[in-house]
Order: C-alpha cells, then structure tokens, then sequence
C-alpha cells in the first residue's frame, strides 16, 4: 500500500482509535463514560446530518442523486439476501444468520464520516445526497432480516418443538417496524438532514463553528471510544470463531466489488462511487443491532454486534478505504 | 420483622435495558402502586457480559423494583419469567417491610 | 403572521426543538443522558452570562438600564399578585395557585435566548443589563409565592384540621430565602455575568469561541432536549385541564401587554422593550420549581411545571415571540 | 440465615433528590454507622411519574439504605415517615447479615 | 416466602470502586452464575465520606450483588471480609426467591 | 504583589475557580456531573497533550529539552525522598508520609496549565519538551513511595504484630508498575502527546478549533469544578491539621526554590524556568492518588488527596503562579 494508507491513518482521529484499542489492551482504567458517549455518538450524527443537509440544499437531489438513492436501497436489500444463505453454509442458529445478514446490508455511519475526510483532504467531490442514501439504507436491511427470522420461525414451528418454549412470542411486523423507523440514531440522522436541508446556507452558516470547526476533535474523543469498545470485543472473537472473523472480512470486499461494478455501469462520479462502496462494504453496529435484538431475540447479539464492530469496522478503517479507493482511482482514473 | 411498616414483597427485576418498558407495563397491568428503577446496571449472566456501552444500549441492563402483595408480586414473576425466557434477566422476590405515609394505607 | 415568524422558527436550533417534540410523540427510544442535559443547560447559562457582562463592562447600566432593571424587578412582584387571585377563580389548592404565581412572574431563560437572536438577526440593539433584568426576576417571584403560601398554610391552621397532618412543617423563611438565592442555575448566571462584567473585552475575547463560536449547536442541542421533555409533560396535560392550558396561553399575553405599556411609557429603547416583554411574558420551568417544590411541598409540582415547561414556552417561541415583535414594532415603528 | 455476618436491618429510602440531604440528617442524628447512595433512581407512586428530567431536579428520586441494628431502624422510619406525607418516597426495612471488617465489631 | 422461586442468597457488597475487579474476580472464582453492578454510588461509613468526584475514583464506592447458594455466598463473604480490611467496603447478605428462566434450573 | 497576580487571576477560567469555591461554600446545590468532570479533564489532557506534541514536532526535543526533562524526572524522585523524612517529624501513620511524598515529587496538569497560559500571555514561550517532563513526572513519585511503603511494612512485619490483621496484603511490586503506567490520566495525556508529535503541523491545524479555540470555556468549567471540589473537601481540613496544611504551603516554596536554582545552574531558559519550577513545586491529586490508593491502601487518601488538591493547588494558583514568576524575572531579567 501506498502513501494513501497513511493519509488516512495518520490523523488525529484515526489515531486515537489505535490509541484506544492499545489502552484497552493493556488493561488500562481509561473509561469513557456512557453519557458521554452519547453525546460525541449524537454530536457525530448531528454533523453528519446538518452537512449533508446543507449540501443538498445547495445543489439539490437531481437525477445522479435518485440513481444513486436507488441503488442504495437496493444494494441494502440485497446484501442481506445473498448473505444470508453464505451464513448457513456453517451457522447452525439461523436467527444469527439472518442478524448478521441484516447488519451487513445495513451501514456503518463513522465509516462514511472517515471515508469521507479522506476523499475531501484528496479534494474529490461528492453529492449531498450520499447522507441521504446512508439513512436509508437502515430500515430496508431490518425489514429483509426481521422476514428472514419469520421464515425461520414458522419452520421451527413446524418441526420439532424442543426448542418452542424459548421461542419469541412473534413480535407483530407492525411494532418491528415502528422500532426500525423511530430508532433515536436514526432519527437523529434523519432529523438533522432535514433541518440542514430545511435551514440551507444560513443554517450552515450557524452551526458551522459546532458540527465544522472541533468537528475533529469530537471525532478523536469518539473514536478513542470505539477504540476502547473494540478492544473490549475482541475477548468475545472466540465466541465469534473463524468462520464469522473471516466473513467480517471477506464480506465488506466482496460487497465493494459489487457496488464498484455498479457504480460503474451507473457512471456514478468518483467520489460517489468511492462513498457508495463504502457504504454497501460497512456494517452496523448502533442503529441496527438496536432493532434486532429487539425484533430477533433468538439471535445472539455477541456475534452480529463483536463483528461489525470488532472485525469489520477495523477492517475497512485500516484496509477498505485505501483499498477501496485504489480500485477506484484505477478505474476512474482519479 | 418488628417495625410499624406493613409486610410486602419486593420484587426486583434485572432485565435488558430495551425491555424495561415491557417490564413496567407488566407491572401496571398487575396493579403494582408503584415502582422505582436504577436505570443503568450492568452484569454478567448465562448470556455473558453485558458491560454497557455507551453507544448501543444492546449490552445494557436495568433494574426495577415494586413494592407490592403477594398476589401480585406472584403474577409478576410469572409474567416476567416468559420475557426473560427471550432476553437477559432475573427476578428476584423478597419480604420487605414497608412504610407509607398514612394517606397511602390503603394500598 | 409574515415573515418574521418564519425568520424565527427556521433556524436550526428552533427546529430542533419541534424535532424534538416529534421523536418523542411518535415513541422514539431518542434520549439525552441527564448529564449532557445538565452540561447544555450550565453553558447556557454561562454563555448568556458571559455575553450579558461583557455587554456590559463595555457600555455600564447607565441611567436607562437602571430603570429597566427597577421595572423587571417591579414586574416579578406584581406579577404573581395579580395571577394569584386569578388563579383562584378555579383552583381549589391554593398552594397550586400560589406556585404557579411564581413561576409567571419568574422568567425562562431560553425563550430569553431565543428572542435575543431573533432580534440580533433583525439587526436590533439591546442592552447588557437585560441579562441582569433576567437575573434579578427570579428571587422575587420566589418570595411572593412563599409569602402567599404562608398566608394559606395559617388559614389552614385556624380552618379545619382535616388535612393537617398532611400539611408542611412550616419551613422558615431564612431556608427559603437560602434556597432561592443559592440554586444552581441562578448562582451559574450570576457568576457569569460578573465574571463576564469583571473581565471585560479581554474576557469576551478569551470566551468567544466557546460561548459563542459554538453557541448555536449547543442551543440546538439543549433545544432538541427541551422538545422531548415538553413531549413527555404533555401525558400529563389532562392533569393539567383546561383553565390552566388556557391560563398558559392567556397570561403571557396579558403580562405582555402590561410590559408593553410600561416600557411605551417610561421610554425603552425598542431592543429593550421587547426583552422586557419576553422576561415578564415567559414562565420559569427551572430555578424557581426546584425552590417552590422544596418550599410549597403541599403544591403539585407536575402542574407549574408542566404549564411553564409545556405550555407558556412553546407557546412563547411559535407564537410570542413574532407577536411580541410585532407589537413593539408597529408602535415603536421599527 | 446462617453466615458469619451480624443480624441487622436494612433501611432502603426513597426520596425525593433535593430532599436527600434531609434524609441523611435523619440518619446521622439517629445514629447510623454509615450509609450508601445511589443518587439517581426515577419511579412512578401515588404522586406520579417520577421520570427524571436533566435540566431540574423537581422529577427526580434518590435511593439511600443503612445496615443499623432495629431500635436505629425505627427511629429513622418515623421520622421519614413524616418526610414522605409532603414529599415524594417511601420507607423499606428488611433483614440482612452484615459483614463487617473485624476492627469494626463494634458498630 | 411463597413463590415459585428458588430460595437462594444474595449476597451485596459496597466496594470502593477501583477494587470492584477484585470483588469480580472472587465471585467468579468462588463460582457464581452472574453478578449485577451498580457502577457508581456513593456513601459515607468509618472511611469517612465517599462522595465522589468526577475527576479521581478514590473516593467513588460500586456496588455488585450476586444470587448464589448458601455455601457460594459463604466463600465470597470470607474472600471480600480480607479486602474490605484494607479497602472501603461492606458485605451484606439475605434472602431471595430467585425465579429464572426454564433453562437455567440447574445453577 | 503587583500587576502579575491580578493579570493572573482574572481571567475567566481562574475567576470560575473562585466561583466554585464560592457556590460551595454558601452551601448551594449546584452540582456538574462526574461524567462531565471527567469529559473536561479528558479534554483538558487531550489538549495539552496535542499541544506539547505538535509543539514538539516542530522543534524537536534538542539538547536543551533532554536536560529539561531529566531534570524533571530527577526532581520527581528526589521530592519525595527528602518530603519523607519532613513528614515523619509529625506522622505517625508512616504509609501516610510515603502517600503525601509521592503527591508532591509528581505534578498538577491544571497547575501546568493555568501556568502556561499566565506565561503565554506575557509572551514568553517555553519548550514543547515542558509536556513531557509534566508526563515523565508521574511514575518515578509513584514508584519511590511505594518503595517508601514496602521499608515501613517489612519493619511493620518485624516489629508488634498488632496492627498485622490490617495490614495489605503486599501487592506485588509488577501489578504496581502495572497501575502506575496504565493509569487512565497518565495515559490519555501521553497518547495525545505522542499523536500530536507524529501528525505535527497537520494534526495541530486539524485539532486546532477543539484542542485551541473552546479551551478557555472548557477549562472554565473544569476550574469551576475544581472549585466545587476544593470547596468540599475543605471540612476534611480538621483531620489533615495544621501539621500538614502547613506542609502543603512550605513544600511548594521549598520545591520551587530548589527548581529555580537547578534552572538557574544549569541555564533553562526564562519560559522553560518558570514551568519547570511549576512542575516542582505543584503535587498530583488526580494520577497519583488514584494508583497510590491501590498500592499503599494503608494511607488514608483523605490525607493526601485533600492537601494536594485543597492546599497546595490553590496556593499556587494565587500566590504560586505570580511568586515564582516574580522570582524568575528577577533571575533572569525578564
Ligand atoms: N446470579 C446472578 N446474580 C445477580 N445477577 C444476575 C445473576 N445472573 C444474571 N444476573 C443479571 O441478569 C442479567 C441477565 O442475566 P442472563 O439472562 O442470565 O444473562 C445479567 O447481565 C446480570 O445483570
Ligand atoms: N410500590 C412501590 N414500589 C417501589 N417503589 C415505589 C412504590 N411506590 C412509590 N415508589 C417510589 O417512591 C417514589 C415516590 O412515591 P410516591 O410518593 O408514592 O409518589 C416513586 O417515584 C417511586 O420511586
Ligand atoms: N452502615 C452502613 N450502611 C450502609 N452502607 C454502609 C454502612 N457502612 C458503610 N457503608 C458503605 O460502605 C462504604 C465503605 O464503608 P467504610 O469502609 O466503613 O468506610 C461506605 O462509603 C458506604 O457506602
Ligand atoms: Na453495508
Ligand atoms: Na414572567
Ligand atoms: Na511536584
């Protein structure tokens, strides 16, 4: 790898994710408390928001937009559908197979913001509209998931019924979905969009000194955080076994390839091809494990929650974004 | 127990952060007068640790406690009882000696 | 109403209040940890300090401010006087109507910042010693409440002995008074502003990026907090009932009015006489509950609470503010 | 019960937050050895919703408990029960071994 | 008690906070089937006043309880009676039904 | 004193210092949450570690700083060794005097801090090199004093058995070193020291709006908080005596002489003089205390934590800082 590497692992922020997973490591006191951690997590998704709020405001949605929208979606139903049958190639709990399936179709919001200081210190464009897709493709990986689990379900039922007294009470869709859809970091996201679309030049204007200037600095105190949790996660790899490790590996490659070749047969823009890989090759480990715990209580949050965030997440912090965007630049030439 | 409060139950329930609403809405559907709740515990069970984090409230346990007779602190268990069946808890029942103020006799 | 309304409820930190109110109606698990509450509300107060002594180590009280000063004051007295007996007209526990009484003629805060932007954005002076005229409406309103609890409580005493036994052990008034002029949030403001005074420009300096800079993100953020707690007040507004949602709605505008005149007739500058008017219109939700609860126990705290927090403020920020203005500008010819 | 520890009470009071130092009064004048806080529990009673706001301690309750031998306990449940007719909480004594460090034998 | 639990001992201990892994850790070994943590309360008792600040632990207290038999409760209280020699703390020890899910009857 | 002490005290940050006091002692409920004084004293470690650090990139630690810095270190094993035997004069509880002596050879970030900013302001500039001493201070007190405590048990164990029931059981020297070196402050200042050595120039720019501009509101808050703190523990003073309230007062004199002349001997310059008497002469109440309370269990933490927060800090903030200022102007002409 090249000096693309270290541009994105040489910022404060990135290093205070080692520096957290170090801390962790050697068994260190240093804690962050969890209020806080709320604050630098809704902080981090005010931002987000507000700037790709604004942004949208400025140049609006427009054709490019919907297209990559669309496929977004798309590409969050459709990665939890083809992951999950690789799943049960070895997992013998179908409920994880399904929940993990979600996560993966879903996204990962820090990796996009990284992603994205990245491509912006490059001076590579990108549209507004990428937060847009970024929100949603939450819920259509919840919805693909929470059928999965039903279709388990009734079979369970079906068949033998040793296992029928621990089986959920079957949550209605109805309330499965109110939860994916009323999620707070969702609806904080969501929030924040509107009201920098809403709000447009002046509202940027307003915040900009807030979710702009110690942007940076909040993201280093965050990412110390994930650091930190990451680290604490690893004790529970073995639980994960080598068969997850390497699909949180293999997994975020195999979906940017996919979502390269559409971005290229699309002819997105550089920049919105490179966030469009980025988000199709993350997983989520706020929004949606939230709602699956919730709605798939069957599955065990150690697996679906420790490899999005302790497997994949580094992975495509250290790994994915160089290697992402070296794809990229070959082939659009950047 | 010599005291000039009234014999109870307590029953107390660790359950997972997310499900708290479930537990309080079973104890009011079975009559309790009141309860009290320590919002942010954490612990270990068969489920493993659940240690907190602050961005996800998934490992996040919290616990409620409701002053109550026996009759309801027994539908309470058994209500409870199936929802820690799916997710992480316990619940644990004990003789308490309750004061109230006067005006709250009757319950 | 014209385009001033909309000036004032589309910035950010506006919106982010009704966003607030709407995640939590739609059952939302979106929550802001008491601790980060604590942490807007306290730099708040700080930053309003700051800006409000700085204002005025550069400019002094002078004359004008002096007057203004002496009729907020004026104003939190009467205030309670005349809500009282109205109060009355309904309410059968006259400890309600006695703190309820206080908290009219307290003020709020943040509909203060609110409307102090609102105006600033229009290109409006005011000056530095409304702050002190936001400070010194607290401790009055206090103690007219506590006096006219007094007053019922030895009714009481002389009346039937029924509920006696229920009834306050008559707290002296050298506690109450302690109480009052020791509460947090006043002290905070206080210390702000004289340390905002003492220091001068060198200090406005010093402060500006933190209790200005970022000021606007922090509001959106203790706005988007406030949005929830309305929300959540309004389940208790059946407890409430109609007299008292439309004494809410009535008073402000009344007190308003009386402010109006009062500042018409003595010659406020037009900055000045509309803050005057947002300080006698708006409702204390913060410093003067926490001291009525402690000392008016016999009072139900959901009921001033929920008036001031849940009715009077909203009601200031959509509608009170632009009419306020509107007022002040048709006579003052703005 | 049968451990090495010292039969006592436990005292649990809930409390209205701004009222916990009034509680602790009560304690230290009746004579504990010492006490534990948990400082912010919410609840629901016969005085409503207690869900706690960050921006005002109005809505907010505190928990604290002492381990006291029984004459103590009563004494502090008296007077908190005096406490509790104005202001929102409520009064729990039950049993408890206590284990002391040996040089504190004596309490 | 009449419950559909079964009768077990809860055995709750105030610690001072930087020796809560300690406490852990003599749980675990004495072979308990999980604990619950209140991460952060406060006290006072001999040691004098530990009220917490936020920038220093010393004078932060934790507090952990666990659900064990009597022989269990018997081992931690020994092992915790050593650390509270030396370190603010008490061990305090009753009785609970303890209702768990179907699947846990065995511990 | 003259002009110095003023131009040092009124500042915003050190004015809230007295604030807090203040508040405290008229015994108000004003309260900041433990996770946000750990979010203002994680940010304050953050930000003087990113700015020694980037301080540091640019000019390298050179000959001058290599002096400075085994100074530093030097000093800190030396303050405790000769604080001992003054303290034994009086104490009888010997792991006391090992505790107290370990606080006093290590240092106070904020004291540093409040410091550096006195100085800045006078524009005298002083070595990036200064944070590492501050950092390189911390574990050689702690290791003498738990060498200190060790000699005072093995003669313990020699001599009457009485107290031995209460003795510790002798931790071992390995998870000692162990505590010492991963102690969460210690840490997050060397972390943020380290990043912002290796990100340099850059890393300053990035962090610059967080880490620099909101520094002085945040460091407001925190010495509002301190003062809250300082206030408190104040009704410990009867137990700490005037023995020992003494001793929190001499020792930094004592200490900071002794620094001035190493400084002077061997040719510190002006800015580089002044931190490092600074260092001497200011004890730990946050790092310190927290590994020695693990380590020497037998010393009452009241004791120590309270002289070193309650007496010794707030005598170098008022006195110290213009003191040793005004000594090392005369001395070096300044
Ligand atoms: N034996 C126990 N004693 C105390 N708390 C327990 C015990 N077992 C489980 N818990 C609590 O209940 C939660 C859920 O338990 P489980 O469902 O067994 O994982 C744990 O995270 C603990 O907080
Ligand atoms: N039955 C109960 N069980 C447990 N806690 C209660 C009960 N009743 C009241 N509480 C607690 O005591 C507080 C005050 O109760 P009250 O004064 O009845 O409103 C409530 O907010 C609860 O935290
Ligand atoms: N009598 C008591 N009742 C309840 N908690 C106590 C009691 N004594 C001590 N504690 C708790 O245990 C901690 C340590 O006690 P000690 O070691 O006696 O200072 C205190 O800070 C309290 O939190
Ligand atoms: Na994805
Ligand atoms: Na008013
Ligand atoms: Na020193």
């Amino acid at each position: 790898m090249d000096a693309n590497l270290l541009t994105n692992l040489m910022t404060p922020p990135i290093l205070f994710f080692f520096f957290g997973v170090f801390v962790r490591l050697i068994g260190s006191n240093l804690e962050i408390p969890p209020a806080l951690t709320k604050f630098f997590s809704l902080y981090m998704l005010m931002a987000i928001g507000i700037k790709g709020g604004t942004a949208m405001a400025e140049s609006g949605l427009g054709q490019d937009g919907m297209i990559v929208i669309g496929s977004a979606v798309l590409m969050s139903m459709l990665v939890p559908l083809y992951s999950y049958p690789i799943l049960r190639i070895r997992l013998k709990n179908l409920y994880d197979a399904a929940a993990i399936a979600s996560c993966y179709g879903s996204v990962s919001a820090v990796t996009f913001i990284a992603a994205s200081s990245f491509i912006t210190k490059l001076g590579i464009d990108y549209g507004g509209y990428m937060v847009v897709s970024l929100v949603l493709m939450e819920s259509p990986a919840i919805v693909m998931a929470v059928l999965l689990a039903t279709t388990v379900r009734s079979k369970e039922v079906r068949g033998t019924s040793v296992q029928i007294q621990r089986k959920s009470p079957a949550l209605p869709m109805k309330k499965i979905l109110h939860e994916a859809f009323t999620d707070g970091t969702h609806l904080m996201l969501i929030g924040s969009l509107v009201i920098g679309a809403v709000t447009g030049i002046e509202g940027k204007k307003a915040m900009e000194p807030f979710t702009g200037g110690i942007f940076k600095g909040m993201l280093s105190f965050f990412l110390l955080d994930m650091g930190l949790s990451v680290a604490s996660r690893l004790r529970e790899m073995k639980d994960v076994g080598v068969f997850l490790v390497g699909f949180g590996v293999v997994m975020p490659i195999l979906n940017g390839v996919i979502a390269l070749s559409i971005a290229y047969f699309l002819g997105f823009g550089m920049g919105d091809a490179f966030l469009f890989i980025i988000l199709v090759a993350s997983a989520s480990y706020i929004a949606v494990p939230a709602v699956v715990r919730y709605a798939i209580p069957e599955a065990n949050p150690s697996l679906y929650f420790t490899m999005a965030l302790a497997v994949t997440f580094p992975f495509n912090i250290i790994i994915g974004i160089p290697l992402y965007y070296k794809m990229v630049s070959v082939i659009w030439g950047g | 127990m010599a005291s000039d409060g009234k014999k109870m139950k307590k029953v107390e329930i660790v359950i997972e952060a997310m499900m708290l609403d479930k537990v309080i809405s079973i104890m009011d559907q079975a009559g309790v007068s009141g309860y009290t709740i320590l919002p942010s515990v954490t612990g270990r069970g068969h489920r493993g640790h659940r240690t907190g984090f602050g961005f996800t409230d998934v490992f996040n346990n919290a616990m409620i406690f409701t002053l109550t007779d026996e009759a309801i602190a027994l539908k309470i268990s058994q209500e409870a009882k199936k929802l820690i069946q799916n997710y992480a808890g316990v619940v644990i029942i004990s003789d308490a000696d309750v004061v109230w103020p006067d005006y709250q006799k009757d319950r």
